[in-house]
C-alpha cells in the first residue's frame, strides 16, 4: 500500500516537535476527520532555517508532515511556497489515490505557516494555539 | 508474528487443511455428475454439510453451501424480501451490521424498502423494547447479527426470535463472527435464517453456508443450474465445503475449551492496556462480547497510524479509524456507540485466537503502550487535552 | 480411471496446488488489511490478476474475482441491464447457453426484460445475420458464449462484438469453456464483459473471473465491504485466486501445444466411434469445435445408462440426456440443434484433457461400443428402428 519511502519517513518521523519562538505555524485540517498537522517555521533572511511538525493521523499524514519538513528547510519563502501538493507525493515516490488529500494536508499546512510568518502573526504562546486547534470538545 | 486480527481471518488449521488436499490433485469430481469420481466428490459434500448442521443444531438439508458470509447475507435479505415484496417493504437491522447486511439494506432502501436501524446506545446492544415498537404491518424481515465483529458485542437473539416469531416476521442473523466461538443453536436462537463464513473459524476462505429453516422460501439472486437447491447454482467448491465441514466439526469439539482460554487472554489483555495507558477506553459491554473481542480507544492517536507501528512490533491487528478504511468514514459501528468521530479514528481491535499465548498478550500489551505514546508524542491533539501531561 | 469429463471439471494442476499451498496455513492474511501479512496477500492476488488479464490480453485492472462462472454470468448480465433498465429492455442471447446465462435471461423475462433466443441451427452456431435482425433500438446487451459447453461449437464472437459496438450496445460473452483450449483476446474479440472459471483449466473450484472493459459501469448484485470496486464483496479467497492466476498461466504457456495434441486425440476419438458404430451421430460442426469437446449420440440408447455403464469400466464421461438432470428435460442444447427429444436422450459428452493419452482413446472407443453393444441389446427401440438388424 505504502512505497518504502512512506514507511521510512512514518517510522523515523524528521523534525518532529514544536518551536517555541516559531516565526510562522500553520494548522491546517479538522480532528473530526482524522486528520490534523501543524508546522513550525523558523526563518532567518528569508530562508527557512528549522521546520517541525505535529500531526494527528494516518500513516501517509505522518509521512506527508516529515517529507514536507525536509523538501523545505533551506529554501527561500518564494522556494517553499513554490512546493506543490503533487511535489509531496511525488517526493514519497507515490501515495494511494485515496490517501492523496494527506499530501494536499501537508503543503496547505506549510503555506499557512509561510502566510502566518508573513502576517507576522507568531507572536501567540504555542499554549494557546494548542488550545486554539483543539475542536474535539474535551 | 503475533496474530491478533482473528475477526478478520483466521489460518486454516492444518487438520482442516489435510481434510481438504484430497480435493484439489486427486479427487477432483464434479459433485454433479453421475460416475464415481463425482459420487465421491458429493458424499464428501454432504458429509461436510451434517458437520456444519451438527454445529448449529440444523438439520442437514437446511443447510446451503454459499461463497462466504457476504453472500449469505444478500441471499437471505434479498431472498427473503424479493420473495415477500407483495406483502410488505419493511425491514428492521441494527446500526451496528457487518456492510454485507448494511450496505444490502441500503441498496433495498433505495429500491422501494424501508429500513428501520435499532440504536444499540453505549454498550452496543440492541434493546428488545425498540425492536417491539418499530415492527409494523409492513415487516416482512428483521436481520440482526449474533455478534457484532468490531465490538464483539452480542445481541439478544432468542428473545428477538420470539418476538419475530409471535409476530409472524422472518428473522435472519448474521452469526459470522460467533460460531466456533460461542453456543450457536438455530432452535434456541428462533432464528429463520443464519449466515456462517469458515474462514473466521480456520476454514477457507470463500466458502460459507446459509442456514434455511424448513419451510422458508427465498428467491435465490443468483441463476443457473440447479445446484443448492437452486439457491447457489454453480459447480460446487468441493474443497472448499469440505474444509468448512471439517472446521466446523472441531469448532463444536473445542468450542467450550477454547471460548474459555481465550476469555481469560482477553480480561488480561483489557485490563493489562487499560491500567497502564492513560486516557484508554473499552469500546463496547465489558462482558456480554466475544470471548476474543477487545476493542479500545487511545485519546489524541490515529488508529492507522497505531496499526501501521504494531505491525512494525510484529503484531497484526485492526483498527475502525476512517483513515484506514476506502471510504475515508469511520467505523458506523463505534459512531453508532456515540463516539465523536475524532474518538473512533483512535480505535484499535485486537482479536484473539487460541494459538494466542499469556506471553503475547503481555508483549502486546508493552507495544501498545510504547506505540501510543510514541504517536502521542507527534500529536498536536495530545497537548491539547486538558490535564494531560506535557512535553518540555 | 479414464477422465474424459474436463468440461465438467478439471483435476488442479499439481503446479497450480504448490503455488496455492502457502495460502491456506502460513499467508493466510486478509488481503484487505494493513499489516505485512495482509499486504503479502494483496500482493499475491495483484499477481494472480496481471496472470488473468494476460491470457485474455486485458489489463488487471479490468479484472475482477468472482466465486465462479455462474456468478461471474450473474454478474455481468444483471449488473449491465439493471444499470441501463431506463434505455431499453431487451436482451440477444442464443438458444444453447449455459444455465447461467440462460436461468438469468429467464429470471429477466419474468421481470420485465424481453429476451431473443438466437437459433443456432443445425450445426450449432448463431448467424450473424439473425444477430443483425434482432436488434432493436431497445436492446442494452447481447449476451452470446464463445464456446458451448456440451457440444463445443465455437461462436463467431468478434464478428458479434463489431456488430455490438456499432450498434454501441454492450456485449457479454462466457468464455468459461474457452480459455485455456483456444486463444481468447477480448480486444479481438470485441467484448466489453467477459467470464472465466478456474476449475474447468485445471484451477480450482470455487473461484472465478469476470473482465470488465475499462469505462464499463455495472451495478453489483451483491452488497457489502466495497472488495472487488464493488463489484464482488466479500473476503478475498487468495488461495482461489492464486490457483486461478496460476492455472491461467500455465494456460497460456501451453495453449497452442495442448490444442495441438488434443485435437489429434479428439479426431482419433470422432472417427474411432463414428467407424465402428453404426447409427453413431456427431452433435455439432465437425470443425468449429473446441480442441477436446466430442458430443456423439446412437439412436435407441439413453444417456445415463451409457455413462453409467462406462464408469463401471472406468470412463468418466456425460450425456445431455434429460434422465440425468434434475428436471427430467434433454438438453436444451440438442434440441436447439433440431434433434427429437429421443435422440437427445442418446447423448454422450467427452472432453478431453491435456493427460490423456492416445492407448485411452482407444480403451473408450472399444468401452463405447461395448456398451452401446449391450444397451442396444435390452433396447425396445433399438429393434423398432427400420433397417436396424434385428436380434433374434
Ligand atoms: C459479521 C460479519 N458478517 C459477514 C462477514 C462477511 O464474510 P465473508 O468475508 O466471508 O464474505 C464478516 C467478515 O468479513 C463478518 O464479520
Ligand atoms: C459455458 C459455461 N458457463 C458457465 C459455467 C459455470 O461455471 P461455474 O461452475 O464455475 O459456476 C460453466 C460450467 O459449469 C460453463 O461450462
Ligand atoms: S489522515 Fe486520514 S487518511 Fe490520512
Ligand atoms: S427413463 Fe427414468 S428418468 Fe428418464
Amino acid at each position: 500500500m505504502y512505497s518504502d519511502k512512506v514507511m521510512d519517513h512514518f517510522q523515523n518521523p524528521r523534525n518532529v516537535g514544536e518551536i517555541e519562538d516559531a516565526d510562522g505555524v500553520g494548522t491546517v485540517g479538522n480532528p473530526t476527520c482524522g486528520d490534523l498537522m501543524t508546522i513550525y517555521i523558523k526563518v532567518k533572511d528569508n530562508v527557512i532555517e528549522d521546520v517541525k511538525f505535529k500531526t494527528f493521523g494516518c500513516g501517509a499524514a505522518i509521512a506527508t508532515s516529515s517529507m514536507i519538513t525536509e523538501m523545505a528547510v533551506g529554501k527561500t519563502i518564494e522556494e517553499a511556497l513554490a512546493i506543490t501538493r503533487n511535489d509531496v507525493a511525488d517526493e514519497l515516490e507515490g501515495l494511494p489515490p485515496v490517501k492523496m488529500h494527506c499530501s494536499n494536508l501537508a503543503a496547505d499546512a506549510l503555506h499557512a505557516a509561510i502566510d502566518n510568518y508573513k502576517e507576522k502573526m507568531g507572536e501567540k504562546k504555542p499554549e494557546d494555539r494548542c488550545k486554539d486547534i483543539c475542536s474535539c470538545g474535551k | 508474528m503475533i496474530y491478533m486480527d482473528h475477526s478478520a481471518t483466521s489460518p486454516v488449521d492444518p487438520e482442516v487443511f489435510e481434510a481438504m488436499k484430497p480435493y484439489f490433485v486427486d479427487n477432483f469430481g464434479n459433485a454433479s455428475t453421475l460416475y464415481s469420481l463425482g459420487r465421491d466428490a458429493r458424499k464428501a459434500m454432504e458429509a461436510a454439510r451434517e458437520q456444519v448442521a451438527s454445529l448449529i443444531g440444523a438439520k442437514p438439508e437446511e443447510v446451503i453451501f454459499t461463497s462466504g458470509g457476504t453472500e449469505s447475507d444478500n441471499i437471505a435479505i434479498k431472498g427473503t424480501v424479493y420473495r415477500l415484496k407483495n406483502k410488505g417493504n419493511h425491514i428492521i437491522t441494527s446500526a451496528i451490521e457487518h456492510p454485507a447486511v448494511r450496505e444490502t439494506c441500503k441498496y433495498l432502501e433505495k429500491n422501494g424498502f424501508e429500513v428501520t436501524y435499532l440504536p444499540v446506545y453505549e454498550e452496543g446492544i440492541v434493546r428488545v423494547s425498540d425492536l417491539e415498537d418499530a415492527i409494523t404491518d409492513k415487516t416482512i424481515l428483521i436481520t440482526i447479527m449474533h455478534a457484532n465483529n468490531e465490538i464483539g458485542t452480542i445481541q439478544p437473539i432468542a428473545e428477538i426470535g420470539k418476538i419475530a416469531r409471535e409476530n409472524k416476521i422472518y428473522f435472519h442473523t448474521d452469526a459470522v463472527q460467533t460460531i466456533g466461538k460461542i453456543p450457536v443453536n438455530v432452535e434456541e436462537m428462533n432464528v429463520d435464517m443464519l449466515s456462517l463464513s469458515a474462514h473466521k473459524v480456520y476454514g477457507p476462505k470463500g466458502i460459507g453456508a446459509l442456514y434455511v429453516k424448513k419451510g422458508v422460501r427465498l428467491e435465490p439472486i443468483i441463476h443457473g443450474g440447479g445446484h443448492e437447491k437452486g439457491l447457489r447454482p454453480g459447480t460446487e467448491n468441493v474443497s472448499g465445503i469440505v474444509g468448512l465441514g471439517k472446521a466446523c466439526e472441531l469448532a463444536e469439539k473445542n468450542l467450550l475449551e477454547d471460548a474459555k482460554y481465550i476469555t481469560n487472554l482477553r480480561d488480561k489483555l483489557i485490563d493489562g492496556i487499560l491500567n497502564s495507558i492513560e486516557q484508554s477506553y473499552l469500546d463496547g459491554h465489558r462482558t456480554k462480547r466475544l470471548p476474543n473481542n477487545v476493542n479500545l480507544r487511545f485519546t489524541g492517536i490515529e488508529g492507522e497510524s497505531l496499526v501501521l507501528h504494531l505491525d512494525s512490533k510484529g503484531v497484526a491487528a485492526s483498527t475502525g479509524s476512517a483513515c484506514s478504511s476506502k471510504s475515508l468514514e469511520p467505523s458506523h459501528v463505534l459512531i453508532a456507540l456515540g463516539l465523536e468521530h475524532v474518538e473512533a479514528h483512535g480505535s484499535l481491535r485486537l482479536t484473539l485466537g487460541k494459538e494466542n499465548t499469556e506471553e503475547e498478550v503481555d508483549y502486546v500489551i508493552t507495544a501498545v503502550k510504547e506505540v501510543v505514546e510514541t504517536l502521542r508524542k507527534l500529536s498536536p491533539l495530545w497537548c491539547a487535552i486538558p490535564g494531560a501531561e506535557r512535553r518540555e
